[in-house]
């Protein structure tokens, strides 16, 4: 009974924790596209910071989900981090193509 | 004030914003632009009423939200002609604009064929 | 009843079979000759009506309704003879040019109107033969395609068209009023008297036709015209298709209700123009302008007798009227065929003087000339008390401006050549010279409807002739000053008019030139929706 | 609830500012961006008004397929600095004009009636004789299946506009959507690993579309931005206009349901009537070859007239 | 319950399937003509109107002998929910002229439009076939559809199937004017969908006939009514909204100009119609009617002016469109207002034959013009000389559809004046009539500008640049000459028009 609570609060607890952290990372993200100089720094300062905020809000976000649910949540986590680190990688390159030295 | 009113006002004025861009952006491209928050703005509109007409334990009325998804859909075909002739006006008179080539239309020939 | 539909059908289906034929470019060559035909069945019509006086009626012609009572057969007869004539004279005349088929397709076309406005008993088919014969009248005064041509045509159809508008205002005006929205025109006239719009609807009216039969100032598009039409054209618009104008005062004008106004209005019109006519005339010195001025003249005088009687509520005007402009048909075709053919042909030129000088007394009103009658038949209503006088001038005004016709006639187309004149332009001439004297009395004969006092005293030939001399001493006296008539330009007015809407129309088109712009048409939805949502949100 | 309003309060001003942003500034390129956002922006208010099916097809076609569409615009178009309009009371009068429009509209709306007439009640008690549970795919397949015909007709037609447009010589040959030369193939990589799964989710959601939110757009718009992928990683190559199998599959949508409206006319005795037990399926029968039929709309819309004909 | 009551009206029609086959069959042959492409494009446009022309008729017919609206309940699901398509008097007229006009326009392009022999498609050819068939498809439904929101996407498809159209020839002016098109009118339909929004905001449904029994004055309606009325007029390019019309219907091949000015801008015209006479009640605003009538008065001078004053043919008779439409408004003022009195039902009447003659009228005139510019290979109205020698009946066919236009006996331009005028003069109303009859006059002006031209001696050596037919020539001739017949027309009002007309006419009410 009385663990069961404990369990439940932990679970609360690791869910608040979890998701404000990820929130943070998306605000630091977002401040760093806007504050960094140039196109590769602002991709870094975003991809980082976003990949982890998701990852921690779905993180999150898991004990609250039933089986189905639980998937579908890792699925778009799996597949953000997939799309984003390619996209990022083309834009990427394209920056260094627009580089005057380069 | 309830959330469907706010947004409601929301709709209003973006149909206001839509508006202007669509009758004072000389660009093309931003008329475009305009008419799509125009769209927005009376689908919003629309969402509002279907929002209001929550009943029969539906968060919703099933029949305006039903217009609205065939209202996206009929509003990107027309921002898709409407892209496609600016791309054509740019490629055939270099220009994207508007205004008429020279001399207003009367030059236009009307000799066909 | 049955025959009557027949003969007064055949009437219209002549020449309007024969428009349809001109579609066919082979027929149309030949239609010059096939066109002279084309009056016969009128001409039956108006001898049928004329036997009886009874009104001749034939219902139902595509729910339109063609009637034909006395006035309208003399008119009838009167330019039936007058087209089969001019029809002659226009087949010799159109024989060296190239589109002779157009031509005789816009004859065909005038004809029609013509014929249909004085058989037509209802209004819409009344206006549908006015607008025929203006069309037609348009195209053959275009003919020739000179440029002085297309300035005539152009300034005849833009007045004739703004006759038409007022007239169409005034029938609208007469349909509303008419009982039971009877389109008959004797119904929708006899309905007219309690209609609060009486006046007005007379004055539309009036001055639809009075701009039909040139009343001054009206009058600026018939010498244009006239002048530059073909001769056998200006013979059959100056002669026949001008009555259209008097017919449409004869059926319209509410004569039994009356209308002191209108009439008087018409009337002071009327005598302006008898003696504006003549006062231009003596300063022209084409012999056509001559006689387009003397018609201005001349139907000033029916004017101001339909005038008076519409202002002392006589019916009798009516017919008397159609017997004077019968006359006016006759002798004013005459006298342009004969201008037409000139007097460059040594051997015959007494053919044309002769007849041309006696047809010009018959018009001043000269005993036992049909013109005789003719003034004989309006005395009553314009020959006694204060109209005396005014009958006495215009007749010498007629003569004066006649016999100065006569003389330029003499001088104006004279060609040294001296080539002999073709029978086929003689025949013509000298027919409608005859006619012109033989039909007044033939009428006579054959109708009792026109009231003229058999007995011709020596008093009434003094009153007659008297106005002829002094004409004719005053015809003496101007051509004694040797003064070479100038030419003053009659269009000039016709010119200031289109000035004038050159200079609003391309206003309007610098208006036009903002409004197309993106900016001005999109603030103009705004506008639009913005003041619809006011007006609707307010007006509930 | 407090919490929930304040929350689209916070929403609404967003949106108002993005698009007054999207008026404001002067580069088109950043319209258009702004544009991308203000959908997803948008997308997120379908969501807070419960109207999810409406939220995808807003994020899939509103901004998703709009954006790509005015993005491939830009990279056609000449940079050329758009002379704006140096009129200032032009821009004056209009918006005022536009700010008394606004204005009524708002009257209105928040003069709705209350209650609001609905017709979710007749919409729930059709759901049995149609045979689905979502009542938004209800109304748009089986009570107002002819908007819903008609709509694919517009697209088509769409298509057939965009066409015409295309020079005389150019006339059959195939459109150029981007292409991107990519030497080490991370693009490909992932044009080859994300459609199987693109595909499978479209599946999903035509097929949850019927009971759940997601349906035809949706699905058709996941196609669309698959195959996309696919032909920009040059994995695909762009079917030739006067192609006999894409015209097919471009009319395939609209001619299924004017077969089942005839079928309707057979079976039942009236157009587009659905005989009651089968509805469903003659439902996912219809928005198969529909979904197909719009996402291959939807990639020709995006990629424009047909351009050269020696595209092989 | 008012819903059962629409049903049991619905149910009411056998014949209603027609309604459907009406739209379906057009829109089928745009399908197909798509998939296949090819020539088949060509011999499915054909089959089309053939089948089109009977349907067309047969729902004329059936409205005729049983004087009461045709319908059909789509899917068996009745109004709020469902759509209804409807066919009263004035849709069975408008189907039958559309269709005629069509199936004129479309034997007149095949010259200008074949597929060339080699089976290879061709842009143009495959545009002009399908969007032919997709405009009278759009046409159609406007005509027929009872559904506000469905009639949305009637208009739309009406739009998308006009503008290319207009940019078919691929010339700059003729893409800028279909842009220009474009974009107004998507700020019109979307003016009209947000009036749909809030009309069913207030009452919950987008039928024709319950909205009818629903409205009520209040302030949702007037500003959802002036919005979709706005919307609508931008469309119908009413003045001063025109200024998008005469550059684009110039600028398209002759046979699409005759589409466009003779049929569709008649669509947004007749929704209009639609929701100021079928939706709304008896109560409409007067003042917005006089209002309409002004804009209408206002084209009617001024777009007669602006034509008189073109130097090109088409040009010409394109402003002279937006002289006409103006006369189509005046039927507002003289009707509104005067329900149940005789003279609105004339007002009516003149109105609708108004539009049917214009319709036949501009379309010949647009047939003539594309002749002419063919043979010419110009339309200076200067350098019009010597053509009515070289192509007499094409000349024909411009003069009688000119008299139809100036109003001149007999023709239906003449009946439909004469109506409005004695209903305006009845009604106390003599403004209008003075427009009416200035109209007449200028119009009278312009059209004998051209023809003094037309038939004047050509000033340079003739070039006859294309040969054309008699064959060909014969087509605006025929049109020409239905303007004319209409002119045969009595001169008072007809039931056929009023059939389905809810309340305000009096007679033949539904």
């Amino acid at each position: 009974m009385k663990t069961a609570m404990t369990l439940l609060l932990a679970r609360d607890i690791f869910t608040i924790v979890a998701v404000t952290f990820g929130a943070f990372f998306f605000l630091a993200g977002t401040v760093g596209l806007i504050r960094f100089p140039d196109t590769l720094t602002r991709l870094h300062a975003l991809t980082k910071a976003d990949n982890l905020g998701l990852g921690l809000v779905a993180l999150g976000l898991l004990p609250w989900a039933d089986g189905i649910l639980a998937l579908k949540i890792v699925c778009v986590w799996v597949l953000v981090q997939f799309s984003s680190s390619t996209v990022s990688q083309l834009i990427a390159r394209l920056a260094q193509q627009e580089r005057p030295q380069a | 004030m309830t959330s469907a009113t706010l947004f409601g006002l929301c709709g209003a004025i973006l149909i206001g914003l839509g508006l202007f861009e669509l009758i004072t952006d000389p660009h093309p491209l931003r008329k475009i632009l305009g008419f799509n928050l125009l769209g927005g703005g009376v689908f919003l509109v629309l969402g509002v009423v279907a929002r209001r007409g929550a009943a029969a334990g539906y968060l919703g009325d099933p029949v305006p939200q039903a217009l609205v998804i065939t209202g996206i859909v009929v509003a990107f075909s027309a921002t898709a002609l409407a892209v496609a002739l600016v791309v054509r006006l740019s490629e055939v008179s270099g220009r994207v604009s508007l205004a008429y080539a020279s001399s207003e239309q009367t030059d236009s020939d009307g000799a066909e064929g | 009843m049955t025959d009557a539909t027949i003969v007064l059908s055949s009437a219209l289906a002549l020449p309007g079979v024969l428009l349809l034929l001109c579609l066919f470019p082979s027929v149309r060559a030949r239609m010059p000759k096939f066109a002279v035909i084309a009056p016969v069945p009128a001409l039956a019509a108006a001898w049928f009506a004329g036997r009886d006086p009874s009104i001749v009626f034939a219902t139902h012609f595509f729910q339109g309704h063609l009637a034909l009572d006395v006035a309208g057969a003399l008119l009838l007869a009167a330019a039936a003879i007058l087209w089969i004539c001019a029809g002659l004279y226009a087949a010799t005349e159109m024989r060296r040019s190239r589109n002779a088929g157009n031509f005789s397709a816009w004859w065909l076309t005038a004809m029609l109107g013509n014929f249909g406005v004085v058989m037509s008993a209802d209004i819409a088919s009344f206006y549908l033969f006015l607008a025929a014969g203006t069309i037609g009248a348009y195209g053959m005064i275009m003919h020739t395609m000179t440029p002085d041509a297309r300035r005539a045509s152009v300034t005849y159809i833009g007045f004739a068209l703004a006759g038409e508008a007022s007239i169409l205002i005034g029938l609208v005006l007469l349909a509303a009023a008419s009982p039971g929205h009877s389109l008959l025109i004797r119904d929708a006239v006899a309905g007219l008297s309690p209609s609060p719009w009486r006046d007005l609807t007379v004055a539309f009216l009036a001055l639809g036709f009075g701009l039909k039969i040139g009343l001054a100032p009206l009058h600026i598009w018939m010498p244009l015209a006239y002048t530059a039409a073909p001769i056998s054209a200006a013979a059959v618009l100056s002669g026949a298709a001008v009555k259209a104008g008097v017919i449409g005062l004869i059926r319209f004008m509410p004569f039994d209700a009356g209308s002191v106004n209108v009439g008087t209005g018409l009337a002071m019109a009327g005598i302006v123009s008898t003696f504006y006519g003549v006062a231009v005339g003596i300063t022209r010195a084409n012999p056509k302008t001559i006689l387009a001025c003397s018609s201005i003249s001349q139907m000033g005088v029916i004017a101001t007798l339909i005038g008076v009687g519409l202002a002392t509520a006589n019916a009798g005007v009516a017919i008397a009227a159609a017997f004077y402009g019968a006359h006016h048909v006759l002798v004013k075709g005459g006298l342009f065929l004969a201008a037409g053919i000139g007097v460059s042909d040594r051997r015959n030129r007494w053919l044309v003087f002769v007849p041309a000088t006696v047809l010009a007394f018959a018009l001043a009103g000269l005993p036992f000339t049909g013109g005789y009658l003719a003034k004989e038949a309006v005395k009553p209503f314009i020959g006694e008390g204060a109209f005396a006088i005014f009958a006495a001038l215009s007749a010498a005004g007629t003569t004066l401006l006649m016999l100065f016709f006569v003389t330029r006639l003499g001088s104006a187309s004279h060609d040294p050549r001296g080539t002999p004149t073709a029978s086929g332009l003689l025949v013509p001439w000298l027919a409608t010279a005859f006619f012109a004297i033989a039909i007044p009395w033939l009428s006579l004969s054959l109708t009792d409807a026109i009231p003229i006092s058999e007995v011709n005293s020596i008093a009434d030939l003094w009153s007659a002739i008297w106005p002829i001399l002094i004409g004719g001493g005053l015809v003496a006296l101007w051509l004694n000053q040797k003064r070479q008539p100038r030419e003053i330009d009659v269009a000039s007015a016709a010119d200031i008019i289109r000035r004038m809407m050159t200079i609003c129309t391309s206003t309007v088109e610098r208006a036009e030139a903002i409004l197309r712009q993106w900016q001005a048409g999109s603030i103009s939805l705004l506008a639009v929706t913005t003041v619809l949502i006011v007006i609707i949100a307010t007006g509930r | 609830m407090m919490v929930a309003l304040i929350v689209d309060v916070g929403l609404a001003i967003l949106i108002l500012f993005v698009a007054g942003w999207i008026v404001a500034v002067r580069s088109t390129f950043a319209a258009v961006i702004g544009f991308v956002v203000y959908g997803l922006l948008l997308s997120l208010v379908w969501v807070r008004l419960w109207a999810i099916d409406i939220a995808l097809t807003e994020a899939a076609i509103g901004s998703g397929v709009t954006g790509a569409l005015l993005l491939r615009t830009l990279s056609r178009l000449p940079v050329e600095h758009s002379e704006r309009s140096a009129n200032g009371s032009f821009r004056f009068i209009a918006g005022l004009f536009c700010a008394f429009i606004s204005l009524a509209i708002a009257m209105v709306i928040v003069a709705l009636p209350e209650p609001a007439p609905t017709l979710a009640p007749e919409a729930s008690a059709g759901l049995p004789a149609v045979g689905v549970g979502n009542p938004v795919t209800a109304v748009l397949l089986s009570y107002r299946a002819f908007d819903t015909f008609l709509e694919k007709v517009v697209l088509v037609l769409a298509l057939v506009g965009c066409w015409s447009l295309a020079a005389d010589r150019d006339w059959g040959g195939t459109p150029v959507l981007w292409r991107y030369s990519d030497p080490d193939g991370v693009l490909k990589f992932l044009a080859q690993t994300l459609p199987p799964i693109g595909v499978l989710v479209a599946i999903y959601m035509l097929w949850t579309g019927a009971d759940h939110p997601g349906g035809a757009f949706q699905a058709s718009a996941m196609l669309a931005a698959m195959w996309m992928l696919t032909i920009v990683a040059g994995l695909m190559r762009m079917p030739r206009t006067n192609d006999d199998l894409l015209r097919l599959t471009l009319v395939s949508g609209a001619s299924a349901f004017l077969l089942l409206g005839f079928a309707g006319f057979g079976i039942v005795g009236s157009f587009l009537a659905y005989p009651p037990d089968y509805a469903k399926a003659l439902i996912v029968a219809v928005e198969i070859p529909m979904t197909i039929a719009v996402a291959a709309t939807l990639v020709m819309l995006v990629a424009g007239p047909p351009q050269r004909r020696d595209m092989s | 319950m008012i819903a059962d009551a629409a049903t049991s009206l619905d149910a009411a029609s056998t014949h209603g399937y027609l309604l459907v086959l009406a739209i379906v069959v057009p829109v089928g042959g745009v399908l197909i003509a798509t998939a296949v492409g090819g020539r088949t494009a060509e011999r499915t446009a054909f089959a089309v109107i053939a089948a089109g022309l009977i349907l067309g008729f047969a729902i004329l017919l059936d409205v005729w002998m049983t004087s009461r609206p045709l319908a059909y309940v789509l899917g068996n699901w009745a109004a709020p929910l469902g759509i209804t398509l409807r066919a009263d008097g004035i849709s069975a007229v408008m189907l039958v002229t559309t269709a005629l006009i069509i199936a004129a326009t479309a034997l007149y392009a095949c010259a200008d439009f074949t597929i060339p022999r080699d089976g290879l498609e061709a842009r143009a050819p495959f545009v002009f076939w399908v969007l032919l068939l997709a405009v009278w498809a759009a046409l159609n439904t406007v005509f027929l559809s009872g559904d506000l929101f469905n009639l949305y996407v009637a208009l739309e498809l009406l739009t998308f199937a006009a503008v290319p159209l207009v940019a078919l020839s691929g010339r700059a002016e003729a893409i800028t004017a279909a842009l220009r098109y474009l974009l107004f009118a998507l700020a019109g339909s979307i003016f009209y969908l947000l009036g749909v929004a809030l009309l069913y905001g207030a009452y919950g449904t987008l039928d024709i006939i319950l909205l009818h029994q629903r409205i009520r004055p209040e302030l949702a309606v007037s500003l959802a009514v002036a919005m979709m009325t706005a919307g609508l007029l931008a469309k119908t390019a009413l003045f001063p909204l025109h200024f998008w019309l005469p550059p684009a219907h110039a600028g398209a091949p002759p046979a699409a100009s005759a589409i466009l000015s003779a049929l569709v801008v008649k669509g947004s015209f007749f929704l209009i119609i639609r929701i100021w006479f079928d939706v709304l009640p008896g109560s409409r605003s007067l003042a917005a009617a006089q209002v309409l009538g002004v804009m209408g008065a206002a084209a009617i001078l001024f777009g007669s002016i602006v034509a008189f004053r073109q130097a090109r043919l088409k040009l010409l008779i394109a402003y002279s469109t937006v002289a006409q439409i103006g006369y189509l408004f005046l039927l507002f003022p003289l009707v509104v207002g005067f329900e149940g009195s005789p003279w609105s039902a004339t007002a009516w009447t003149g109105g609708w034959i108004q539009l049917v003659s214009h319709a036949f009228a501009k379309a010949a005139m647009f047939m003539a013009a594309g002749l002419i510019a063919q043979a010419l290979g110009h339309d200076r109205i200067d350098d019009l000389g010597g053509v009515a020698r070289a192509l007499p009946l094409t000349v024909l066919a411009f003069a009688i559809s000119g008299i139809s236009l100036m109003g001149v006996p007999p023709s239906g331009g003449f009946v439909a004046k004469w109506l409005m005028l004695s209903a305006s003069v009845e009604e106390g109303q003599w403004w209008w009539a003075v427009t009416v009859v200035a109209g007449g006059l200028i119009a009278g002006a312009y059209v004998i500008r051209v023809m003094t031209r037309m038939l004047g001696p050509r000033l340079e050596l003739p070039t006859l640049s294309v040969k054309v037919d008699r064959w060909r020539q014969s087509l605006p001739l025929s049109l020409a000459i239905c303007a004319m017949l209409l002119g045969l027309l009595p001169l008072q009002s007809l039931e056929l028009l009023q059939v389905g007309l809810p309340h305000f006419l009096g007679s033949a009410g539904r």
